[in-house]
C-alpha cells in the first residue's frame, strides 16, 4: 500500500559550516526538495551522538540523514572523520536491531553544493518511502 | 651451510654454459649447497611477459612454489631469470587478482615466503665478502676490472635490493676483494641493446660499442659481467663492433663466477675459458694469474 | 592446580605486593563457584578454579581502583583487564594478572560448554604475570557463523525477533552491572535530565536501553558473555555482543582487548577510511 | 516557566508568499511556555526588531524564537536585540522558515506551512532548554613569541614590536638571517639580497621592544593562547656581552678544519666564527666540537688576543622559562638533498652542486669572492647545465609537490651567471614553467630571449664524468631528440622540504602537520596563518614552500593575528564550547584522545568530599566548540552548550511528532 507523503517523516542533523549552509543554498537556487524532512542544527558532524540517532528512531522517525563537509575540509578539521567512523558502525548494528538499512543515511554536502543537498533528500525520501511502501 | 634452490634457465644450459660450470663449481668450492629446481621450466623471458601478464607471472610462480616448499630462497645466475622471478613474485605480491588467477593456473597456493636473489647478492651478501676472502688461493693483482651490471640485475629499482640503482657496487667490492682493482665507469648500468640483439643489431652494436669504449677509455684490462646476454653481445660481437669504430678493443669479457673461480686457483679448462670470442689467455698469462 | 595458584597469591599478598586478590572459591554446591575476595595470606587455602568459573573477575577491577590487586583471569577474561587500562581504568601497575589455562567453562543450567569456548585461542592465557597450568588453544579462529545467519533475515524479520526478546526483559540492568565495560559512574539509563530513557517497562523502551548499552561498548566489549549468562530472562544478549565483536574486525580491523597500543575504534580515525555509504 | 515569545517574518512575499505566517504564529500560541507570537513584514528590519524589544517588555518575556530567515544570516542580529532588550543573548533561537521551507517547498503551500510551524515548535522546545550563557574572559600575556630568525620571523617581530608590544625572537643559529642571507640577489628585481635584508636586521637587533635570542632554542612548551609558558635553551656562545665585534677573535684563530655551512660547505669555517659578515649580533661563537682548546686544553689564542676580554670559556647553557601570549612559527626550510639521486650521482661529484651553494658561489661575500668556479678543480666554467624539479614534482622521491621557487631562482641563477661571465653559455632542463607572480613570467622570458639561456623540456636521464667535464644526457621532449650536453659544472634546483626535526618540533605545540612535515594551517583559504592551536600561528616556509614577498606577507599577516589578540584588555572566548560534568565522569580519556584542539586535559581531582578521581576538564579558552568530544563521550559526562544533549533531544523528540491542535 502507497504510503502518503505527509506520512513520511524524516530528521536531517546538518552541521553547521558545510551541510546547512548547502541547504541554505539549495534554498537560494529555490531547488525543490520534499518537505518531509525536518533538519536539526549541529555544530559539527563530529558532534553527532548516535544516541541522538537511536532515538530519533525510537521516537518513530522513519528516516534520518547525517550530513556534513566533505572529508578534509572540516571546519575543524577532524570531526568528520570521527563519524565517518560512527556511522557504518550504527547502521551495522541498527540493522541488526531490525532498523532497515533504507532508513539511515549520511552524506557530505559543501556550502556550495545546494543542488546536491536536493538530490539527497530526493533520494532519501525514495529510500524510505519504498521500505514504507514494500517493506 | 648456505643451502638455495638453483634455478639454472635455458641460457645457462647452452650458449652460456660456462657461467652454469663456473657458477657451480664455484658454489662447490664455496660449500654453497645449489638445489637444482627438478623439471624447472621455461622462466618467460621475454616472449611471455610481453604477450601476457598471467603467464608471465604464472611460469616463474611454478618453480617459486617449489622453492617455498622446500623453504629455500631461490637464485639464478642469469639477469633475465632473476628478473623474471623477482618480477613475477613482485607483481603477484601487489595485485590479489592475479594471485588468484596463478594459483588457479598452478594449482597450487602462493605465499610468497620465498625471496629471490641474484647469484651476485647470494655469493656476495649472504655468504660475504670476508669468509670469500678466507677462501682465496691467488689473488688477483694488477688486474684492472670493469664490472658491468647491465639493465636486468638493477631495474625497475624495486630488484636492486641493497645496492644502489644507478651506481651498483655489489660486484666492485666482490673485484675488490679478490685483490683486483674496480674501475670507476659511468657505464655500469647502461643498456647493451640485447633487446634489438636479432632484429636491429645495429642498435645492439652501437650501445655495446659505447660500453666497450668506455671501459676501455677507463683502462679496464677485462670487462665482467653476470648476465648470459651482456655477455654475448660484448664478447661475440666485438670483433664487429671493432671493425665498426675502427678501434681496436679486444678486451675480454668474463663472468664473474669465472673471475671468482680464477682467485680460488681453478684453471682455464675448469672454467671453460676457450669458450669466448675474445681469449682472455694472453692478459691472464700476462698478469702472471694463469 | 588449585595449589599452584594459592601459593602464587599467598606469596603477592604476604610480600604485599598487592592489597586484595580476587579469585574464586566454592559456592553452594558442586556446581557453584563465586568470587573470592582474599586480603590475608592464611586465607588463600579456599581458591580454586574450574570448569564452572565462568564470571569475568574483570568486573571487580573498577571497583576497587585505589588499590593493588591481584585478579585471576581466563585467558578470555585477561582483554577485558586490557581495554579497562586503555580506557585508564587503573594502571598496568597496580594490577597483577594470574592468567589460568582453562579448557572451557560450562554453564550449570544447561551443563553445556559456552559457545564461545569452541574456538577459543587463548586457553593459554597471553599477558600475563603468571600463568597456571597449560592450554591447547584452538586453531580455527572464531566464528560469526550464528550471526551472518541472522544477519540474514529481513529487516522486519529481526524487528520481530528482537521485540519478542524485549518483551521479556524485566530491566533488571544485571546484564549492565555485570558488565567490566559498563562503568560509567551514572548511567545514561538511570538519567532524568536529560531523559534518554522512559522508566516504564515495554517492549520498545527495553529495546532502547539495550540499543543505547550495544552502542556504547562497540569496540570496548571483548564479547565475554556475561551479560548473556548473567541474563534471568535468557534474552541471546551474544547475539549483540558478538555483532560488535564482527563488526570492530570487519570496520575497523580491531580486536578489543588484544592490542595494548591501539586506540579504540571510535577514539580515533584514519584519513583512508571508507566511504562506501556515504552520498 | 519559561515565558517564550515567538515572532514569525513574512520576509516580504518571500516566506508569506509560500507559508500561511499567520497560521505558525497561531500555531506557536497554542504551544505551552508562550506567551506571545506575532508575525511581522520585516522583522530583521529596525521596527521588527523593536516590536520584540518591546513584546519583551511588555510581556516579561526570557526567551524568543524568531522563524524567518537562516540563523547563518541573522542569528547574531537578534542576540544583538536580546541584548539590548536586557536579555541573555544566547535566549534566542531561530527557526529557518525561508531558505529550508518557502525556497524550497513552493510547490506546495500545506506542507510548506506544516513544515514551518513544526521546525518553529522544534526551536520553541530547543529554547524552552536554553541557558545563560556568558561570554568568557581570559587573562593575556602581551607578549610575543616568534620562533625563526629568518625574513619571516624577522619581518613579523618588526611588526609586532611597531605595534608597541614586546616580542622575544629566538634563532638557533648564531645570528639571525636565515636563508634570505645565503642568497646572493633575489628575483625579478636582481636586488642583492643582503641590501635589502640587512636594514631589516639591524632594525631587529635596534628596537626596543625585540629581544634577541640567538644561538637559542625553544624545549618545552605548555599553556595556552594568552597564557604559554615556554623553555627556551640558551646555548653557551664562549663569548660574553662585552664583545664588540671586531672580529680580531676569527682572524686569528687558527683552527679552519670544519667547513662552512653557511656557505654550502664550499669553504673552511674557523672555530670561532661570525655566521658572515654583516651577522646580527656581531657576536662571534665557539663550535665546541672542534675548537682546539676545547679538544685538547691548549691554544686559547681567542681570549689572547681579544681587546674587550669577552671569550669566556666556562659560559653554561642556559635554561629560562618566560610566558607568552601567542607564538608565530616561522622555522623555515631546508632544501632537498640530492644525494638520493643516483642519475644525478649520489651527491658524490663535485661540480654537482645545490642551487644555494651556487648562491655561494656568485655571491661577493661567499667563499669564492663571487668567482663562479669548479669545486673540483677551481677552474672557471664555460658550459653550466641547470637541473630543475630536483625532489620536487617527483612521486618517485616522495615530494610529488612543487616547490615554486625554482623556476625562479634558476632563471635568476642562469641570468647572474651571464651577467657575470658573457662567454657563459646556461641550459635549462624543465618540465613546466611555473612563473606565476607579479613580473615573474616575464622575467624568465628575459633569462629565454636577452640572455640566451637554452631551456630544454625534458628530464636528465644520467651525469657521468667524462674527463674533467660532465656528459649530461637527458632529452628534449619538444623536438623528442636525445641530448648530450658537455658541461663544466651542473646546478640543481633543489626542492624545499620543512627543516629537520619539524615533526619533533611540531609535538611541543601539538601542532599538526602534512606528510611532508610542513605544518598545517587552520583552513587553506580562510584561515591561512593560524593553525589549529589557538594562538599560534604559522608563517613563511615552514607551512609550505613560497618565495619572499609571500612570507613577508604571510609573516605581517601573523603580526596582525597576534596585534589583534593583544589589543584587548581580556580574551573574550565565545561561550559555545564543551563542559565537563565532572561527577559522571569516568576518566576513559576518550574526549583527550578525540579532541582536535587538545582543549582537554586530564586531571586527579577531588569530585566529591574524600573521592579524588582521574576527570576530564575542558580548557575553555582553548575549546572552539565542535563537539567531538560529546559525541564520543559514552559516559554522557561531556555536554556542548548552546548545542547540549536536553536541547538535541528535544530537537528531535519534537520533530518526530505529529502536529497537534492545528
Amino acid at each position: 500500500m502507497e504510503s502518503k507523503v505527509k506520512e513520511i517523516n524524516i530528521v536531517g542533523f546538518l552541521c553547521n559550516w558545510c551541510s546547512y549552509a548547502g541547504a541554505d543554498m539549495t534554498g537560494l537556487g529555490r531547488n525543490i526538495y520534499p518537505s518531509n524532512i525536518k533538519v536539526i542544527r549541529i555544530p559539527c558532524t563530529g558532534r553527532m551522538d548516535p544516541m541522538m540517532i537511536i532515538e530519533a528512531f525510537h521516537n518513530g522517525a522513519d528516516g534520518v540523514l547525517v550530513s556534513g563537509c566533505h572529508p578534509g575540509d572540516c571546519h575543524y578539521t577532524e570531526g568528520n572523520f570521527y563519524w565517518r567512523r560512527r556511522y557504518p558502525h550504527l547502521k551495522s548494528l541498527l540493522e541488526h536491531f531490525g532498523v532497515d538499512r533504507r532508513r539511515f543515511h549520511a552524506s557530505w554536502v559543501s556550502a556550495s553544493e545546494g543542488k546536491k543537498f536536493a538530490e539527497v533528500v530526493k533520494k532519501v525520501y525514495a529510500e524510505v518511502k519504498d521500505w514504507k511502501d514494500n517493506g | 651451510m648456505l643451502k638455495v634452490a638453483y634455478f639454472p634457465g635455458c641460457s645457462l644450459s647452452s650458449t652460456a654454459k660456462e657461467y652454469d660450470i663456473s657458477t657451480r663449481l664455484v658454489c662447490e668450492d664455496l660449500e654453497i649447497d645449489l638445489v637444482e629446481i627438478p623439471d624447472w621450466i621455461c622462466c618467460g623471458a621475454t616472449t611471455a611477459h610481453i604477450t601476457s601478464e598471467l603467464t608471465a607471472a604464472a611460469l616463474p610462480a611454478k618453480s617459486l612454489v617449489w622453492a617455498e616448499k622446500q623453504g629455500l630462497n631461490i637464485t639464478s645466475p642469469c639477469s633475465a631469470c632473476f628478473s623474471r622471478l623477482k618480477m613475477a613474485h613482485l607483481h603477484i605480491e601487489k595485485d590479489p587478482k592475479l594471485k588468484k588467477e596463478v594459483e588457479e593456473v598452478i594449482g597450487e597456493k602462493y605465499n610468497g615466503k620465498t625471496e629471490v636473489m641474484h647469484l651476485t647478492r647470494i655469493l656476495i651478501e649472504q655468504y660475504g665478502i670476508e669468509n670469500i676472502k678466507a677462501k682465496i688461493k691467488k689473488e688477483l693483482k694488477g688486474l684492472k676490472i670493469a664490472c658491468y651490471y647491465g639493465c636486468l640485475m638493477t631495474r625497475p629499482a624495486e630488484v636492486c635490493v641493497n645496492d644502489r640503482v644507478e651506481n651498483p657496487m655489489l660486484m666492485d667490492n666482490l673485484v675488490k676483494a679478490l685483490g683486483a682493482e674496480p674501475v670507476k665507469w659511468y657505464y655500469k648500468t647502461e643498456c647493451c641493446g640485447a633487446g634489438f640483439s636479432l632484429t636491429k643489431t645495429e642498435i645492439a652494436r652501437k650501445l655495446s660499442g659505447d660500453i666497450l669504449k668506455e671501459a676501455k677509455d677507463c683502462g679496464a684490462d677485462l670487462v665482467m659481467v653476470a648476465c648470459p646476454l651482456c655477455h654475448s653481445n660484448l664478447d661475440a660481437r666485438q670483433p664487429e663492433i671493432a671493425k665498426l669504430i675502427k678501434t681496436e678493443l679486444n678486451i675480454p669479457v668474463l663472468y664473474f663466477t669465472q673471475v671468482l673461480g680464477l682467485a680460488l686457483g681453478y684453471n682455464s679448462m675448469d672454467l671453460m675459458l676457450n669458450k669466448h670470442f675474445i681469449n682472455p689467455k694472453p692478459l691472464l698469462k700476462a698478469k702472471g694469474i694463469l | 592446580m588449585d595449589k599452584e595458584l594459592q601459593e602464587i597469591i599467598k606469596k603477592l599478598l604476604a610480600e604485599k605486593k598487592v592489597d586484595w586478590a580476587i579469585g574464586y572459591e566454592k559456592a553452594y554446591d558442586e556446581l557453584s563457584t563465586r568470587p573470592a575476595f582474599v586480603q590475608d595470606a592464611n586465607d588463600t587455602a579456599r581458591l580454586i578454579f574450574n570448569k564452572y568459573c565462568i564470571n569475568n573477575l574483570g568486573l571487580y577491577l573498577t571497583k576497587f581502583k585505589k588499590n593493588k590487586l591481584a585478579v585471576v583471569c581466563k585467558g578470555c577474561d585477561i582483554a577485558t583487564v586490557f581495554e579497562l587500562i586503555k580506557e585508564k581504568q587503573f594502571s598496568r601497575e597496580n594490577v597483577v594478572v594470574i592468567g589460568v589455562a582453562c579448557e572451557g567453562v560450562l554453564d550449570k543450567k544447561t551443563g553445556k560448554q559456552l559457545e564461545k569456548c569452541e574456538n577459543c585461542r587463548v586457553k593459554q592465557p597471553k599477558g600475563a604475570d603468571f600463568t597456571v597450568g597449560t592450554g591447547k588453544d584452538s586453531a580455527a579462529p572464531k566464528n560469526f557463523l550464528d550471526v551472518v545467519e541472522f544477519e540474514k533475515k529481513s529487516s522486519k524479520e529481526k524487528a520481530e525477533f528482537w521485540n519478542r526478546q524485549f518483551e521479556k526483559c524485566i530491566r533488571c540492568y544485571a546484564c549492565r552491572n555485570v558488565c567490566p565495560v559498563c562503568y560509567c559512574p551514572d548511567c545514561f539509563a538511570n538519567r532524568t535530565m536529560p531523559e534518554y530513557l522512559n522508566k516504564n517497562v515495554d517492549a520498545e523502551e527495553n529495546k532502547l536501553f539495550h540499543m543505547i548499552r550495544m552502542q556504547h561498548v562497540f569496540g570496548r566489549c571483548t564479547d565475554c558473555k556475561a551479560c548473556d549468562t548473567a541474563c534471568p530472562v535468557n534474552i541471546p544478549l551474544t547475539l549483540l555482543t558478538k555483532k560488535l565483536a564482527k563488526d570492530a574486525k570487519e570496520l575497523f580491523n580491531y580486536e578489543s582487548g588484544a592490542d595494548m597500543d591501539v586506540l579504540p575504534p571510535l577514539s580515533t580515525y584514519n584519513e583512508a577510511d571508507s566511504e562506501s555509504d556515504i552520498l | 516557566m519559561a515565558r517564550i515569545g515567538v515572532f514569525v517574518c513574512h520576509c516580504g512575499t518571500n516566506i508569506s508568499g509560500v507559508v500561511d505566517v499567520s497560521r505558525v504564529a497561531k500555531y506557536a500560541e497554542s504551544l505551552p511556555g508562550v506567551k506571545v507570537a506575532v508575525d511581522y513584514k520585516f522583522m530583521c528590519s529596525d521596527p521588527g526588531q523593536n516590536t520584540i524589544i518591546d513584546a519583551i517588555k511588555t510581556h516579561n518575556l526570557d526567551r524568543i524564537v524568531v522563524s524567518a530567515c537562516s540563523p547563518r544570516m541573522h542569528e547574531l542580529t537578534f542576540r544583538n536585540t536580546l541584548e539590548r532588550a536586557g536579555l541573555n543573548p544566547y535566549m534566542v533561537e531561530m527557526a529557518n522558515i525561508r531558505e529550508h521551507v518557502s525556497w524550497v517547498h513552493s510547490d506546495n503551500k500545506e506542507l510548506a506551512t506544516e513544515k514551518a510551524m513544526k521546525l518553529m515548535e522544534m526551536s520553541v522546545s530547543k529554547v524552552r532548554r536554553s541557558e545563560v550563557l556568558t561570554k568568557m574572559f581570559a587573562p593575556i600575556e602581551k607578549r610575543a613569541l616568534v620562533i625563526g630568525g629568518g625574513i619571516a620571523g624577522i619581518q613579523a617581530a618588526l611588526d609586532i614590536a611597531a605595534a608597541g608590544y614586546k616580542v622575544v625572537l629566538v634563532e638557533k643559529e648564531s645570528s639571525i638571517g636565515g636563508r634570505m642571507a645565503q642568497l646572493d640577489k633575489t628575483f625579478p628585481t636582481l636586488d642583492c639580497s643582503a641590501c635589502i635584508l640587512t636594514p631589516k636586521m639591524v632594525a631587529v637587533s635596534q628596537d626596543k621592544n625585540i629581544t634577541l635570542l640567538t644561538y637559542a632554542e625553544v624545549t618545552e612548551v605548555s599553556g595556552f593562547i594568552g597564557q604559554f609558558e615556554v623553555k627556551i635553551k640558551k646555548k653557551a656562545k664562549s663569548v660574553n656581552s662585552k664583545c664588540i665585534g671586531c672580529g680580531v677573535c676569527v682572524t686569528k684563530c687558527p683552527n679552519k678544519k670544519s667547513l662552512s655551512d653557511f656557505d654550502g660547505r664550499l669553504g673552511p669555517r674557523k672555530a670561532i666564527y661570525t655566521l658572515f659578515p654583516q651577522a646580527v649580533p656581531n657576536v662571534p661563537v665557539i663550535d665546541r666540537e672542534t675548537c682546539t682548546f676545547f679538544l685538547t686544553g691548549k691554544c686559547k689564542i681567542c681570549e689572547k688576543v681579544c681587546p674587550t676580554s669577552a671569550v669566556d670559556y666556562t659560559q653554561q647553557d642556559e635554561l629560562i622559562t618566560e610566558k607568552f601570549g601567542a607564538v608565530v612559527v616561522a622555522t623555515g626550510f631546508d632544501i632537498y638533498d640530492h644525494s638520493s639521486y643516483g642519475e644525478y650521482g649520489y651527491g658524490e661529484i663535485k661540480d654537482v652542486i645545490s642551487s644555494l651553494q651556487f648562491e655561494r658561489l656568485i655571491s661577493s661575500s661567499g667563499p669564492t669572492e663571487g668567482h663562479v668556479v669548479r669545486p673540483s678543480d677551481q677552474k672557471e666554467v664555460k658550459n653550466v647545465v641547470f637541473i630543475q624539479c630536483v625532489g620536487s614534482r617527483d612521486e618517485s622521491k616522495k615530494r610529488p609537490y612543487c616547490s615554486r621557487v625554482c623556476c625562479m631562482y634558476t632563471a635568476k641563477q642562469a641570468m647572474l651567471l651571464k651577467d657575470h661571465y658573457p662567454e657563459t653559455q646556461s641550459y635549462v632542463f624543465y618540465i613546466d614553467i611555473r612563473a606565476a607572480g607579479k613580473n615573474y613570467e616575464e622575467f624568465v622570458q628575459r633569462a629565454q630571449n636577452d640572455y640566451g639561456v637554452v631551456y630544454l623540456r625534458g628530464r636528465v636521464s644520467k651525469i657521468y664524468e667524462r674527463g674533467n667535464k660532465l656528459l649530461v644526457k637527458g632529452a628534449d621532449t619538444l623536438s623528442g631528440a636525445q641530448v648530450e650536453i658537455e658541461a663544466d659544472l651542473v646546478v640543481l634546483a633543489n626542492g624545499l622540504e620543512p627543516r629537520k626535526g619539524a615533526k619533533e618540533f611540531s609535538q611541543l605545540f601539538h601542532m599538526s602537520s602534512d606528510q611532508y612535515g610542513f605544518y598545517n594551517e587552520l583552513h587553506p583559504k580562510l584561515a591561512p596563518v593560524e593553525t589549529a592551536i589557538s594562538g599560534v600561528f604559522v608563517a613563511g616556509c615552514c607551512q609550505s614552500p613560497k618565495d619572499i614577498p609571500d612570507t613577508v606577507a604571510m609573516a605581517s599577516a601573523t603580526a596582525a593575528k597576534v596585534c589583534a589578540i593583544f589589543a584587548k584588555e581580556k580574551m573574550e572566548v565565545e561561550p559555545l564550547i564543551a563542559g565537563v560534568n565532572q561527577l559522571t565522569c569516568s576518566g576513559c580519556e576518550t574526549c583527550y584522545n578525540v579532541c582536535p584542539y587538545s582543549a582537554i586535559e586530564m586531571k586527579d581531582k577531588e569530585v566529591k568530599r574524600g573521592e579524588v578521581r582521574h576527570v576530564a576538564e575542558v580548557l575553555e579558552s582553548v575549546c572552539k566548540g565542535c563537539g567531538v568530544c560529546v559525541g564520543a563521550c559514552y559516559s554522557k559526562a561531556v555536554d556542548l552548550k548552546g548545542f547540549s544533549e536536553r536541547q538535541i533531544l528535544s530537537q528531535v523528540e519534537t520533530a518526530t511528532m505529529p502536529i497537534t491542535n492545528s
